[in-house]
């Protein structure tokens, strides 16, 4: 326990000490850990592969942008759009949800990834209301409790001890029934209804949930931007969140924050060979799946092994 | 122990960025590596020349100037993280940012935080609304980009119906409404308004329902390859209304994607005068055929000039030459330039934006409005 | 405390499985269903368990008409089952294997768990305590945290008969228990069954190793060609001429023989489909 | 409007049947080894390229169309360098993972395609370089519509190769091994048969037909672009899936389909909804038909149906 408390301390402490830049790039290592860990319950959990999730990324982030900004004249604040983006996109997922309970593995994926689009070009095409291509741009500068959320430190501030929140929660429930539940239907959907697990209700719930996180990083990510627009929530988004749950091990919490620091990180240290990047972007992504094709943290580094380490119960 | 590992990761990329020391840098962020690389290149590599010419003339009292290209995919995001970046840098002095209006939008937040002075090439009027006073814009917005080929297809051409078609980007969107609004406040009329697909290649269908409309004009908003491809096909197709494109087109390769019978006729809007108009145009084309072995993108000009305007204000900073220095010259700007005059108004908008209208004909674009 | 079969009938097409089957099972006994392959021995068991729709009649426990039900609700009645090719989590530990079924008594306070401080280990103790006499009487103890995957043929066997035991069913529904196993196996399989029939539970097994079922069971019915042919104890099945000229082709000791064969030709068939699902399907 | 509608019909067989030719690709893969092929996008891209050298270097780059005996050249060696291509693909980047989880192989298939694309940018050309058509600019009218020969020679050319494969995978020896691999790859390598053969033969025919797909549409729109892969690619394979995906008549089928809805939505939604949905709306109408037919019917509409069981061949991870 002192060490982990040590550990975030030392986070609070160093952090904002840094150049901005790399606040900056800790941030955006954040709010995608914060996605990761959405995504990980619906593909780690529960075993249904999504390749739609930026839709309630982009959903979250749209809330904000409509709901604080001059597009309406609206200006809500920031902690109410948390709650009601956070809310619309689990409710987005749930509606998802229903549709596709039949299905699984790749046919689950294609129709997902088809959601993403659909929702994608609607904020293209519904103009009147996402102001299209042109995006929404001047929104509403975030306040929290009365302190205005400007640099990339204050976000910083914000968004580790959401993100600490999220990763304990997320492992409580890995732990729980619930999360026992999701695993069941994971190995064998099957037998899970044999031992009296309703399906239905727990992937609901997974979807639900999953959405609900991507939306609190949308909102989150507007008033990062305060400026949104289509381009930001396309397919790649969606490849993008998968690759670093892949990469850094499917189901696996330490996993997660491993892939999102590497899938981030890595790219910002190649900026240098500029146009060369993505290139060597594409490289190290195959090495990284051919070397480790289970992820980079082996499947028992799980925070249960980190916590024994600990020598925390 | 977390320190260190923060210190070796984010070190890393610290050093790699780490200058050769006491030269001044100016930093660009454009796309270099998605479908508009193109674009993003060509236009940095035209900075490049405006900076290699600096500096053959000795650079910045003594100092060298060194271009920082970067590369932000058109993904605001990674703007942002650039602009970041350069602001982080102190021996960045100023920056060509962006390419694309979305991006340019939330990294000016950035820059403006810290004060360095933007010069950027996004044409979206929305870039300018915040009122930033270190973000200046050497180049026409879209206002003038949309307005003028319709006051000349009204006008000139006497053209009474238009349809319009875009790509429903940023920037497609953008000149598609001005141009519809301008069209349409000058008496013509507006037969059909449509959005196609930018990563789009057959354009057959949206033609085939022009076709039932058979406007006078049709007016395309949107980048190169579409441009080119939509031409081709409304020529397949048989129609003939005359074909107006924004600078995006200003390109050879619309007259090899199109076809040079297919493109003749199709009319071009651009911001800078023929590349023969004068010896300045002249010497750029030639030298940059011989720098890049090609022919200049459609933004090429454009860069360098926004290049040549920052290095402009930097000479007069003289000595003190700081980022707040840059940005009061800046503001006083008053440049013979590429493509005619630069000078700023408070908004930091081109005081007396220049559009020509060019036609295509025989395998080039010859200069058709204003007639000089 | 009953199960009933009423006018139990199940057609796949045209093809008649059961023919309008009456049958009761009564608790605190062992229970066999016997008949040759094709029987539809399986069949009745998927249906019991809502893994078939059942095409015609009812299945009645304690009044509750079973057949109306979803699969997880027919479970929550108390009805568990083992499949006749081992379906366990593989991905998961012996422990958690058992655990989650404790599902449907602790999702309510899925809530509680995740939220109030303290509670998650709490429930989880709780939990553990409840799947440790199950893992001992199983002799599983020592494997709790092996994933299920990696244990013996013989001990996935028995961990998924602890599975189906820790629903507390009324109902224990067992599909070839012994299918693969060797002799010693065998036997201590046996005891253990013996040890899963309390007063208020039905007991049913399926099951083609006849030494096994003539030892165990108390009262067997006899399937053919979808229909009941025969029912009574083990030593009146045996006795019973129709059931031998169907079922066994031929009179008696020649049987136990025979059946060790066919005991053994499933165990090398059932090892080889085990390995090649625990080496999952693609691995091409 | 009867010139109209003519006119939308043959747009869309055109394209729909360049889908198609992608969809294979995808569909064979997808058949055997349960992979979204990902990089597949990609070989027809780098097909339109190879092509476009192959005849740079036949300088028949002179303008003006070509000569019959060229072009098949063209087409076959386009076709076999790109096969080479996707057997080595397949060697460095798919086998070694074969073991490893289904999600592994789809990801480096994600990462070949980023390689290749950027390969083709930084090293090939950045701007899009105009093709030639194979076949002189001749157009029919058809009841008020314009059909060229390049369209004709298309639809023929490509449901020509498809029944070329189709006879294969059914007849051959070859064929029928490939089929033994994708019906059970287990009981296949049970029987002794060594799959490694017919996964290369698929990784060959695959991205080759793919690359044929490439050529005719840069000969048809008039260029080769390094980004033209990926949406091409998206979109043949929703087309794989219309059709049913593993089944090679059901990527045909979805490819023309595909090719029906696009020009639907976008030539005839806004003229139906009186410019109430516009054409932007196309890919909207695309998707939203994707998802209803795999809700409805997850097989698509040749595939055989699939349970609910059948649908996850293989622990995602």
């Amino acid at each position: 326990m002192a060490i982990v408390a040590a550990v975030v301390a030392a986070l609070f402490h160093f952090v904002p000490g840094l150049p901005t830049y790399y606040v900056r790039v800790i941030d955006t290592v954040l709010i995608y850990l914060l996605l990761a860990i959405g995504l990980n319950m619906v593909v780690g959990y529960a075993g249904l592969l999504d390749l739609g999730f930026v839709a309630f990324y982009a959903i979250g982030a749209y809330s904000y942008a409509i709901l604080a900004s001059g597009q309406f004249g609206i200006h809500l604040p920031f902690g109410l759009i948390l709650i009601i983006g956070g809310a619309l996109a689990g409710v987005a997922g749930v509606l998802l949800g229903i549709p596709v309970l039949r299905l699984r593995g790749d046919y689950l994926a294609i129709v997902t990834l088809g959601f993403g689009e659909i929702v994608r070009l609607l904020m293209n095409n519904l103009v009147w209301m996402t102001n299209g291509p042109q995006g929404i741009s001047r929104i509403d500068q975030p306040f929290l409790f009365g302190f205005a959320l400007k640099t990339p430190r204050d976000f910083f501030l914000l968004l580790l001890p959401l993100v600490l929140v999220a990763l304990m929660l997320a492992w409580r429930l890995e732990c729980s029934i619930l999360g026992l539940g999701w695993a069941a239907i994971r190995e064998d959907q099957d037998a899970a209804r044999g031992i009296g697990i309703n399906t239905t209700l727990v992937k609901l719930l997974a979807f639900g949930l999953s959405a609900t996180l991507g939306g609190f990083a949308g909102v989150i990510f507007a008033g990062f931007q305060r400026f949104v627009d289509p381009v930001s929530f396309g397919f790649w988004e969606s490849l993008t969140i998968v690759l670093i749950i892949v990469i850094g091990g499917v189901g696996n919490l330490v996993g997660v924050v491993v892939g999102a620091a590497v899938l981030i990180i890595v790219p910002e240290l190649l900026r240098e060979y500029s146009e060369y990047r993505m290139l060597l972007y594409g490289c190290a992504l195959v090495v990284m799946i051919l070397v480790r094709p289970g992820g980079i943290v082996g499947r028992r580094y799980n925070p249960a092994w980190i916590i024994q380490k600990l020598g925390w119960r | 122990m977390i320190r260190k590992l923060l210190v070796a990761v984010l070190g890393g990329a610290a050093l790699a960025a780490s200058p050769a020391f006491a030269d001044i840098k100016i930093g660009t962020a454009g796309p270099l590596s998605n479908a508009e690389a193109l674009f993003g290149t060509t236009w940095q590599n035209g900075m490049q020349l405006a900076i290699n010419e600096a500096n053959a003339a000795g650079g910045i009292n003594g100092q060298k100037l060194v271009l920082v290209r970067q590369d932000d995919q058109g993904d605001p995001k990674q703007g942002t993280l650039l602009a970041q970046k350069f602001c982080d840098d102190d021996s960045i002095l100023a920056v060509i940012a962006n390419f694309n209006s979305g991006v340019t939008i939330p990294s000016s937040d950035v820059y403006n935080r810290c004060g360095l002075p933007q010069v950027t090439n996004s044409s979206n009027p929305k870039v300018t609304a915040a009122g930033y006073d270190n973000l200046f814009r050497p180049i026409a917005n879209d206002f003038m980009q949309g307005g003028a080929p319709a006051a000349y297809a009204l006008q000139t051409l006497g053209a009474k119906t238009t349809a319009i078609v875009h790509d429903k980007q940023a920037f497609g969107e953008g000149v598609a409404t001005v141009f519809r609004q301008n069209f349409e406040k000058g008496g013509g009329k507006v037969t059909s308004y449509s959005g196609v697909t930018a990563t789009d290649v057959d354009f057959s269908a949206v033609i085939t329902q022009l076709k039932t409309e058979n406007p006078d004009i049709v007016y395309y908003g949107g980048t190169m390859p579409g441009v080119g491809l939509f031409l081709k096909q409304l020529r397949d197709l048989g129609m003939k209304s005359t074909f107006f494109a924004a600078d995006p087109a200003f390109l050879p390769d619309l007259i090899t994607t199109a076809g040079p019978a297919n493109a003749a006729g199709a009319i071009v809007s651009f911001q800078a005068p023929p590349y023969d108009a004068n010896p300045k145009l002249v010497k750029f084309k030639g030298d940059y055929k011989k720098s890049f072995n090609e022919e200049p993108g459609p933004y090429s000009a454009y860069g360098y000039n926004e290049a040549a305007v920052i290095i402009e204000a930097m000479k007069r900073a003289g000595s003190g030459v700081t980022r707040e220095t840059i940005v009061k010259e800046l503001r006083k700007t008053k440049l013979d330039g590429l493509m005619g005059t630069v000078e700023f108004d408070d908004k930091g908008e081109l005081k007396s934006p220049t559009l020509f209208l060019y036609k295509v004909k025989d395998n080039d674009f010859v200069l058709e409005w204003p007639k000089s | 405390m009953t199960l009933r079969f009423e006018g139990l009938t199940k057609r796949f097409g045209s093809l008649v499985a059961i023919d309008a089957v009456d049958l009761t099972f009564e608790p605190g006994k062992i229970t066999s269903i016997i008949g040759p392959n094709g029987a539809g021995k399986s069949t009745l068991i998927n249906m019991c368990a809502g893994s078939y729709k059942v095409t015609d009649g009812r299945i009645l426990l304690d009044g509750v008409e079973l057949q109306r039900l979803k699969k997880h609700q027919i479970a929550g009645h108390g009805v568990a089952r083992t499949y006749q090719n081992i379906r366990l989590f593989d991905g998961m530990t012996v422990q958690q294997n058992l655990e989650v079924c404790l599902f449907s008594s602790y999702f309510g306070r899925t809530f509680a768990e995740v939220f109030v401080p303290g509670m998650s280990r709490r429930l989880k103790s709780e939990r553990a305590a409840l799947c440790r006499d199950a893992l001992a009487r199983f002799g599983l103890a020592r494997f709790a945290d092996a994933l299920a995957a990696d244990l013996s043929y013989g001990n996935q066997k028995l961990l998924e008969i602890a599975r189906a035991t820790m629903l507390e069913p009324k109902v224990l529904m067992l599909d070839e228990p012994a299918a693969g196993l060797n002799h010693g196996e065998t036997d201590c399989l046996k005891e253990t069954l013996r040890s899963l029939v309390p007063a208020d539970r039905v007991v049913i097994i399926v099951e083609h190793d006849m030494s096994l079922v003539m030892t165990l069971s108390d009262h067997i019915f006899v399937l053919h060609q979808g229909r009941l042919l025969f029912e009574g104890t083990p030593a009146q099945v045996q006795a019973n001429l129709a059931v031998q000229e169907a079922y066994l082709g031929s009179p008696g000791d020649v049987d136990d023989i025979r059946d060790a064969a066919r005991s053994r030709a499933n165990r090398v068939r059932l090892r080889a489909d085990a390995d090649i699902e625990r080496r999952g399907l693609a691995s091409v | 409007m009867t010139g109209f509608l003519i006119q939308q019909l043959v747009n869309a067989l055109t394209i729909g049947a360049i889908y198609a030719l992608i969809a294979l690709g995808y569909t064979m893969v997808y058949g055997v080894l349960r992979l979204i092929n990902f990089a597949h996008s990609e070989m027809f891209m780098v097909g339109g390229h190879v092509a476009f050298f192959l005849l740079a270097a036949t300088a028949s780059l002179a303008g003006g169309p070509i000569g019959v005996l060229v072009m098949f050249a063209v087409f076959v060696a386009t076709f076999v360098a790109v096969g080479l291509l996707g057997v080595g693909i397949e060697a460095a980047a798919y086998r070694p993972l074969r073991h490893a989880s289904r999600l592994a192989p789809m990801l480096s298939a994600l990462g070949v395609a980023i390689i290749l694309q950027n390969v083709v940018m930084l090293f090939v050309s950045r701007r899009p370089l105009p093709f030639p058509p194979f076949l002189p600019a001749v157009s029919f009218k058809v009841f008020g519509a314009v059909v060229t020969l390049n369209q004709i020679f298309i639809v023929a050319f490509a449901v020509a190769l498809m029944l070329a494969l189709a006879w294969f995978v059914n007849t051959t020896t070859l064929g029928v091994k490939i089929r033994a691999v994708s019906e059970n790859p287990q009981t296949a390598q049970l029987l002794g048969i060594n799959i490694n053969m017919p996964i290369s033969l698929i990784f060959f025919i695959g991205p080759g037909l793919g690359a044929l797909a490439g050529t005719l549409y840069a000969s048809y729109y008039g260029i080769v672009v390094f980004s033209m892969g990926f949406i091409v690619g998206l979109k043949a394979f929703i087309a794989a899936i219309l059709g049913g995906i593993g089944s090679i008549p059901g990527a045909m089928l979805g490819g023309f389909m595909l090719g029906l809805l696009e020009t639907f939505g976008a030539g005839l939604l806004p003229m139906l909804t009186h410019g109430l949905i516009g054409s932007e709306y196309r890919d909207v109408f695309a998707f939203s038909v994707l998802v209803l037919v795999l809700i409805f019917r997850p097989a698509g509409f040749l595939g055989e149906a699939v349970t609910e069981e059948g649908m996850v061949y293989k622990r995602d991870f």
